[in-house]
């Protein structure tokens, strides 16, 4: 009965009680520093006039663009998560096949007449074949690797996808080698123009443009198909879903199959405007695309871009908006750590990421 | 009873003072070699003398160990595969993978065979800090062909490095002579006087940037950005965009691919930064995979000068008959330099039996490392510190012009060569 | 004054009002039934009570101390303990460990006891794992001996059941709320059930209130009954009376019959 | 060895009919024995001699008709009430098949290789493999003569493996057994060789005349030791599987509890006392492998209890490693920012401190997060405690990207450690101390809470679990045991660098405890010696580690989930089925009967 004391006596309604003072006063304290921060450093940034406003737009341009690349990747780790609940690992791993796919198909167009004469239609091509390789690899590696773990504790699939990754990875390093291969220029895409004050580089152009066509292809098919359906369906309820005469294996191949393929076309815009690929290509870019599926709220399609965007912008601005004006020296180093941070604040405040949905897992 | 065993006994010691005194004049003629203080190693009649490499062969940075292990390979068939007439000489190779944690594990694997005389290695700096404290604690002297830090030995002004032990020595340069050769390259041939740094965070390059910037400073220039990217990285355009609104005549990057292929691609598009003649990197961005890309063009490169003279020539002819390519790295003639300053100190200190058994004083090596004076290597005319920096370090700035088409092509563009003063 | 009392209880989940304006008191030594169409909210109010679920509304007092917005754990140690209407054991570990994990909030020791191992220590870990084997015994021979030590998901369903309600009872509650108890049980389990549903009143001095679907045991072993629909009560009394009532017939059967 | 991830494949086709599965398996390893070529493994091995004039490559090109072989003519599976067909001709036949589909997949990959330069693109198809110098593939042989021997060999190294599935079983284990011996021995050859000269020198038992027997002048297993190890590991096996016997672990149970325990001090005595001898016998290198497995394991144990007891997944725990060996840097380097260079022993307390902060710094924001989110946290804040070493703005503290050197020795009294031998024995303690608080906490009141709270989160706070405590402290143990280990590693290596803390770290030590066994030590312990120890000893595989640690891990979550040595309660049931025990126990059987007759075999 003396236990019962700790308990505060008095009519609490509504809020649940604080959960540990000191958690949260340290987590309060920790959003309120983090915002001073910001605000001290973008002030002073700001106000140092180091930068001029074109150069600023200029690092929203490129915050745009890395985003978008990162928000086709996090497409499929978030509609693989949506569907199985389950982090695919080894998913930066098809976009770094995707975009080795592209050197390969771009350096061998590169040495025929069609890549000066129908640069877009070389690339179309090659935009296909890297949609194709990595949609098989994805479709492999959820046969042999994931589908015979399905309803598994969910740390065994995700252990096999580490495994997958490093095997993914050390494949492609011994099969073709550690070097870095550079991508041919695409004389169409160099250069920029200026649209409304910001100056855009065509391949950035390029890269914005493809991201958003295809995520609203994405989006379309999702919700307006049968197989879209299926996988919502799928993503809901396995069970019932089987039930009801969804083929719930094929469905999940598809899911694999679409977001391998989102991840082969965002290789080949990797190589594009980065111009280089090698084995390793996947891994931090792989890294940084979950990170934007969870700060957008994993499971969740518009999520995945706009937690893709936040997170390009953050990087491309973070460091020179912020850290710059505290006075942080060499503040590019610290690029991954904005990134980080701002995972971690983001879901400070919002433990379901930006876009996410309060899900509780218990609805007895 | 009694008696019988103390008779036993008596025979027993009796016995075995017989053998005693038989075996003692032997051994008495064995030692009249003292050893130092360090020990020494005994090689019997037609043993093999060993030595040891500590090189980083596998990972990104293989080719920094695999270039020198090969060095050394040829070094010893120059030798005809024998020293001191009939012992044979035998390498055994650890990796240091480019880290301290490697660097240990070589370290102690060498250290725990007494028969190794010395060690060519590392082929980083940082794995030779604990490599160095192993090894030195054994008496092993040690000498690298592409250490560069200036912790390992001294900042030339006769200063001690932190990190320096006794017994360490290296043909490699002095990490400060680079970057004063660079920064006088900048500040006195190109006229910039404001100049930009960028490192990777690796402690080769982070060392290099700094030597730069400092040396720089004390020209009389500026630093208008000394900044940092990660390795990783690939969007260098907002990092560019700092480095550009600092407005630098020089951008120095001392780092590696692929991050610099960013930076020079993505440079590009910055009106400030798309005269390649402001790019400026370091021997590790000198090879054929980075002077290709178009962006490089025009681009300057310091790093160690390429050896000249028909002995250099004639290691290279046997490097490509032997390994089927041309030497992939830099620092191979250093090694080879490396390996046969052991081989002259050896041949030097060694105490010989009229038997053939030699005896190599641990001390002795060292001291006769150290003493090396003028020794004519493939890198120049070799004289070693009190602090083991032996290196006749000449730093060359090349320039990649159209005209530059294969790698050797670069390096043979020489602009300008830094032949360091006399350091005390 | 009553053991617990609920006032004006209220919960939305996204627009659909599980429980709506709910009053309920529980006298202390009682068996009570809450029953109910599905989707009536009795889960939702066993969530809400236990604090697993927070309230929108209402007030909810457990021995005249306002508990709602306390966290689950401390509703636990006040003395309100629960089991789930789909069996929710901690399978990997034994029998005998999920129950003494709900000893958790009437033991004290840490972590540096716990390496230290003191003989406090040891007296407080024997007195556990009694505690917690005297809460299994309670089911006569069916989780004890042998079963003591296999992993909770090896056991039948009906055991599982038990282990669950054995793990709410080590708890030392004073009301436990059970979801369900009997569902998957056959005819012979069931009754035995009721047998042992009362000697815990009865033995224990627990109160009980139970959600149940099987009409048997509700008319064996409760005394009041109460009837849920769309969240609000809508009859209360002794079961032949609420079985009798008009509201509840028509919320069982369906009221289309009526207002359509 | 990567043939395992492939392989892995094969077994969850729905069953077909013999012929085509034996074609299936054939092709399946055909592709692996074409990847292993086409990779590189086969030509970087063939330098390693292995077996007589066997070379490790040439080991690993032939051991996958053997392994196909054996897979493919295992008995169809068989639906419960039929009769399974006894093994026989079907069998040998299956495994010659698929032999030969294997042999002319990779028959056909050389002449591909003999007629065309591809190595434009696969970069490690080199002319070696088939063309010039040793020829590799062909066995040294004409393109014709070659392909012939190969085909010849895999078809006969299929059938061989066929064969073993006709043996009874007993036969069966014992080839196994011997094979594994064989290839064991040889593989090991340095360690073994360095073990059998340290028993000569330390212990002045005589060995040198069996490594001599065992193996040639070039490190391969003479053709006497091949036979002599086969021979003998056969007829052990055979002999220990002699009749009906019981497990060991059931004969101890069995024993009166006096002995018992007199056999527990027994036992725990000799293993004290080879552990002591331990470092002496194998020697300095072997002894620094040995450390570094240590430090991993003491990672390991701390990740075990985050992961396998507390089911939080931590993919950043290289930070609390970090933690550990940058304080014990800055402590105890007269170098570093702070400069006071005390000894090892002073910092350790503070160690303590700075892990337990960390742990707590990370484990408050996650409290919320579930599963998922908390991998991607967690690996963030692993980067971001790597970032802050490494950077240019905290240079002044920590060193930057040039670390921190000159960390203190540990000194026991007047004794500095400095061998890697004495180091092992501090080690040791180390290891000993946090096993033993492993065991302790499992067994407690928190552990209980921690296991709970892995199982289902909200019915452990609903059955009274404080989730916010069971968390933090969950953390704070793990990064607590994290920072000796990196204390440990600073202190060993001397120096502290930034790049030894990447994610790499914190990936293997997770692959270790996984692979070992989740919430099991001794799995832990054993996963640790195989994932870390022997890589350092097999440095033949260091180019391909990461390509088999992956195959591996895919394998093992396929093949055995619950890793090497599951915890003692997941071994037993993990792959069982329910029982429904209630019907016998309804229909009134008596309790105790059904109890031994469920425990005991009959006497």
């Amino acid at each position: 009965m003396a236990r019962t004391n700790l308990v505060p006596p008095g009519p609490v309604v509504g809020k649940r009680a604080f959960q540990l003072p000191i958690v949260d006063g340290f987590l309060w304290l920790v959003r309120i520093a983090a915002i001073a921060l910001i605000l001290v450093g973008a002030t002073r940034s700001i106000a140092s006039a180091r930068l001029s406003g074109q150069q600023w737009r200029d690092l929203v341009v490129f915050g745009i663009a890395q985003g978008s690349v990162y928000a086709l990747v996090a497409l499929g780790y978030t509609m693989v998560y949506g569907v199985l609940r389950f982090i695919n690992f080894a998913h930066g791993e098809v976009f770094m096949i995707g975009a080795m796919t592209g050197y390969f198909v771009t350096d061998g167009l590169a040495r025929t007449a069609l890549w000066e004469a129908a640069p877009f239609l070389s690339l179309f091509i090659a935009l296909i074949c890297c949609m194709t390789v990595s949609a098989l690899v994805a479709l492999l590696l959820e046969r042999v690797a994931y589908r015979p773990l399905r309803g598994a504790p969910r740390l065994i699939p995700f252990i096999t996808a580490i495994g997958a990754s490093f095997f993914l990875q050390y494949t492609m390093a011994s099969l073709f080698g550690t070097s870095v291969k550079s991508y041919p220029e695409v004389e169409v895409l160099t250069g920029s123009f200026t649209l409304l004050g910001f100056r855009v580089l065509r391949v950035h152009l390029l890269v914005i443009v493809a991201a958003l066509v295809i995520m609203a292809g994405l989006y379309l098919y999702v919700e307006k198909t049968k197989a879209g359906k299926a996988m919502r369906a799928v993503s809901e309820d396995q069970e019932t879903a089987k039930l009801m005469g969804i083929n719930v294996d094929r469905t999940i191949a598809r899911v694999f199959g679409v977001g391998g393929a989102m991840a082969g076309a965002a290789g080949l815009l990797f190589g594009l405007v980065f111009q280089n690929v090698f084995f390793l290509s996947g891994f931090l870019p792989g890294i940084k695309a979950f990170t934007a599926a969870v700060l957008g709220g994993i499971g969740n399609i518009p999520g995945a871009a706009v937690g893709g965007l936040t997170l390009g912008m953050v990087e491309s601005m973070g460091p020179s908006l912020v850290l710059v004006g505290l006075g942080i020296p060499a503040a590019h180093q610290l690029k991954d750590v904005v990134a980080f941070v701002t995972l971690v604040l983001v879901l400070i405040f919002r433990p379901t990421g930006i876009l996410g949905e309060r899900v509780s897992e218990d609805r007895g | 009873m009694g008696t019988r065993r103390y008779q036993f006994v008596a025979c027993l010691v009796g016995a075995l003072a017989l053998v005693g005194a038989a075996c003692a004049p032997e051994e008495q003629k064995a030692a009249e070699f003292t050893p130092g203080p360090l020990g020494a190693v005994t090689v019997e009649p037609g043993a093999p003398i060993k030595i040891g490499l500590i090189q980083a062969i596998s990972g990104d940075t293989a080719s920094l160990g695999q270039d020198q292990v090969r060095a050394v390979e040829i070094a010893i068939e120059d030798k005809g595969g024998n020293l001191l007439e009939q012992h044979p000489i035998r390498t055994q190779v650890e990796d240091d993978l480019c880290k301290a944690e490697g660097g240990t594990t070589a370290g102690q694997k060498l250290a725990a065979d007494p028969q190794i005389v010395a060690v060519v290695g590392s082929s980083c700096s940082g794995a030779a800090v604990p490599a160095m404290e192993i090894l030195s604690g054994k008496g092993i002297v040690m000498i690298s062909g592409s250490n560069t830090s200036p912790r390992l030995t001294s900042d030339l002004r006769g200063k001690q490095g932190d990190a320096y032990k006794l017994g360490y020595l290296r043909t490699a340069h002095n990490d400060i002579i680079q970057g004063l050769a660079a920064a006088n390259f900048a500040f006195q041939k190109l006229g910039a006087k404001r100049a930009a740094t960028i490192h990777d965070g690796d402690p080769y390059t982070e060392g290099l940037a700094n030597a730069f910037g400092s040396s720089f400073k004390e020209l009389g220039g500026t630093i208008s950005l000394a900044t940092a990217i990660s390795k990783g990285d690939t969007d260098m355009r907002p990092v560019l965009t700092e480095v550009a609104a600092s407005k630098p005549d020089v951008v120095f990057f001392p780092i590696f691919q692929p991050e610099a292929d960013f930076i020079v691609k993505q440079a590009k598009g910055f009106p400030l930064l798309a005269d390649t003649k402001k790019l400026f990197g370091a021997d590790g961005l000198l090879s054929d995979t980075f002077i290709v890309i178009g962006q490089t063009e025009g681009m300057y490169f310091s790093g160690p000068a390429t050896p000249t003279g028909a002995t250099y020539q004639e290691l290279v002819a046997k490097y490509e008959k032997k390994f089927g390519e041309k030497p992939i790295q830099a620092f191979h003639a250093h090694a080879y330099d490396a390996v046969n300053m052991i081989f002259a100190a050896i041949e030097k200190s060694a105490v010989k039996e009229s038997n053939g058994t030699v005896h190599i004083d641990r001390q002795k090596l060292i001291d006769a490392m150290h003493a090396t004076k003028d020794y004519q290597g493939l890198t120049g005319t070799l004289t070693c510190d009190k602090f083991g920096d032996c290196a006749d370090a000449k730093i060359d700035v090349v320039q990649n012009t159209p005209t530059e088409k294969t790698i050797d092509q670069v390096r043979g563009n020489v602009l300008f060569t830094f032949d360091p003063p006399e350091t005390g | 004054m009553a053991l617990f009392e609920i006032r004006g209880l209220t919960k939305d989940f996204g627009g659909v009002r599980a429980v709506d304006g709910l009053d309920l008191d529980i006298d202390e030594g009682e068996i009570v039934s809450v029953i109910g169409p599905n989707g009536a909210g009795k889960t939702t109010l066993f969530n809400l009570v236990t604090g697993m679920v927070t309230a929108d509304q209402g007030a909810v007092n457990f021995q005249g101390r306002a508990i709602a917005g306390l966290r689950p754990s401390q509703i636990l140690a006040l003395g309100i303990a629960r089991t789930f209407q789909n069996v929710r054991l901690f399978p990997e570990m034994t029998v005998r460990e999920n129950v003494m994990v709900a000893r958790h909030c009437r033991t004290r020791s840490g972590m540096l006891k716990a390496v230290l191992r003191p003989p406090s220590f040891r007296r407080e870990e024997k007195e556990t794992r009694q505690r917690a084997e005297r809460a299994l015994e309670f089911f006569g021979s069916r989780l004890v001996g042998w079963r003591f030590d296999t992993p909770a998901r090896s056991l039948s369903y009906a055991n599982r059941r038990r282990l669950e309600i054995a793990r709410a009872l080590a708890s030392d509650p004073k009301l436990l709320l059970l979801d369900e108890p009997t569902a998957g049980m056959n005819p012979r389990e069931t009754e035995e059930l009721i047998e042992l549903i009362r000697r815990m009143r009865d033995d224990l001095g627990v109160t009980i209130a139970l959600i149940e679907h099987d009409m048997r045991l509700v008319k064996g072993v409760s005394e009041r009954v109460v009837v849920l629909d769309y969240g609000q009560l809508i009859a209360q009394g002794r079961y032949d009376e609420v079985a009798s009532n008009d509201r509840v017939i028509e919320a069982y059967l369906g009221r289309k019959a009526t207002t359509a | 060895m990567t043939a395992t991830g492939e392989l892995a494949a094969i077994d969850f086709v729905p069953a077909p009919k013999a012929g085509p599965r034996a074609i299936r398996l054939g092709l399946v390893g055909g592709a692996v024995a074409v990847f292993v070529s086409v990779n590189g493994m086969v030509e970087a091995f063939s330098g390693r001699l292995l077996l007589g004039s066997l070379a490790l490559g040439e080991a690993l090109l032939l051991s996958v008709p053997l392994l196909i072989g054996y897979l493919a003519g295992r008995p169809e599976p068989v639906l419960e009430g039929f009769t399974a067909r006894r093994p026989g001709w079907r069998n040998v036949l299956a495994g010659l098949v698929a032999g030969l589909a294997s042999g002319v997949t990779l028959a056909l990959f050389v002449v591909l290789v003999a007629s065309f330069d591809i190595r434009g693109v696969f970069l490690n198809a080199t002319p070696e493999l088939v063309r010039d110098g040793p020829r590799i593939l062909t066995f040294g042989l004409e393109l014709g003569a070659g392909l012939g021997l190969l085909l010849g060999l895999y078809v006969a190294l299929g059938g061989a493996g066929g064969v073993l599935q006709v043996l009874p079983g007993r036969f069966r284990r014992a080839v196994l057994t011997a094979l594994g011996w064989v290839a064991g021995l040889a593989l090991m050859q340095p360690a073994v060789a360095q073990v059998l000269r340290g028993i000569q020198q330390e212990l002045r038992i005589w060995t040198a005349p069996l490594t001599d027997f065992l193996y040639d002048a070039s490190g391969a297993l003479s053709v006497p030791g091949i036979a002599t190890i086969a021979a003998a590991a056969f007829c052990l096996q055979l002999l220990a599987s002699r009749q009906h016997r019981k497990p060991v672990r059931t004969r101890l149970e069995q024993l009166p509890d006096r002995s018992r325990r007199i056999l527990r001090v027994a036992i725990l005595a000799a293993v004290l006392l080879l552990l002591g001898l331990l470092p002496q016998v194998i020697g300095p290198f072997l002894s620094e492998v040995l450390n570094i497995a240590g430090i991993f394991l003491l990672m390991a144990l701390g990740l075990n209890i985050v992961v396998g007891f507390a089911g939080l997944l931590d993919l950043g725990y290289v930070a609390f490693f970090a933690v550990g060996a940058y304080t014990t840097a800055l402590l105890t380097s007269p170098q570093s920012s702070v400069g006071v260079g005390w000894v090892f022993w002073l910092a350790v307390p503070f160690v303590i401190l700075a892990a337990a902060v960390s742990g707590l710094m990370v484990g408050t924001p996650v409290l919320r997060m579930r599963g998922d989110y908390l991998a991607i946290v967690t690996l963030g804040f692993g980067e971001i405690a790597r970032l802050l070493f490494i950077s240019d703005w905290l240079k002044p503290w920590f060193g930057g990207a040039q670390g921190i050197i000159q960390v203190g020795d540990i000194s026991l009294g007047p004794v500095q450690i400095r061998t890697p031998e004495a180091f092992f024995y501090v080690l040791f303690v180390f290891v000993l101390l946090a096993a033993y608080a492993t065991y302790a906490l499992q067994d407690s009141r928190i552990g209980r809470a921690w296991m709970a709270m892995r199982e289902d989160e909200a019915v452990a706070e609903a059955m009274g679990v404080n989730i916010v405590t069971a968390k933090l402290s969950a953390f704070i143990v793990g990064a607590v045991l994290a920072g000796f280990g990196g204390a440990l590693f600073a202190t060993k290596i001397g120096s502290v660098f930034p790049h030894s803390f990447n994610v790499i770290v914190s990936i293997t030590v997770l692959v270790v405890i996984i692979v070992g066994g989740m919430a099991s030590v001794p799995g832990v312990v054993l996963g640790t010696l195989v994932l870390v120890g022997l890589p350092e000893l097999l440095r033949e595989f260091e180019e391909y580690r990461f390509l088999i640690y992956g195959a591996l891990l895919i394998f093992m979550m396929l093949k055995r989930p619950e890793g090497f040595i599951p915890s003692g309660r997941r071994a037993e049931e993990l792959h069982e089925q329910e029982v429904a025990q209630d019907e016998w126990l309804v229909a009134g059987a008596p309790e105790t009967g059904a109890t031994d007759a469920d425990r005991d075999e009959p006497n």
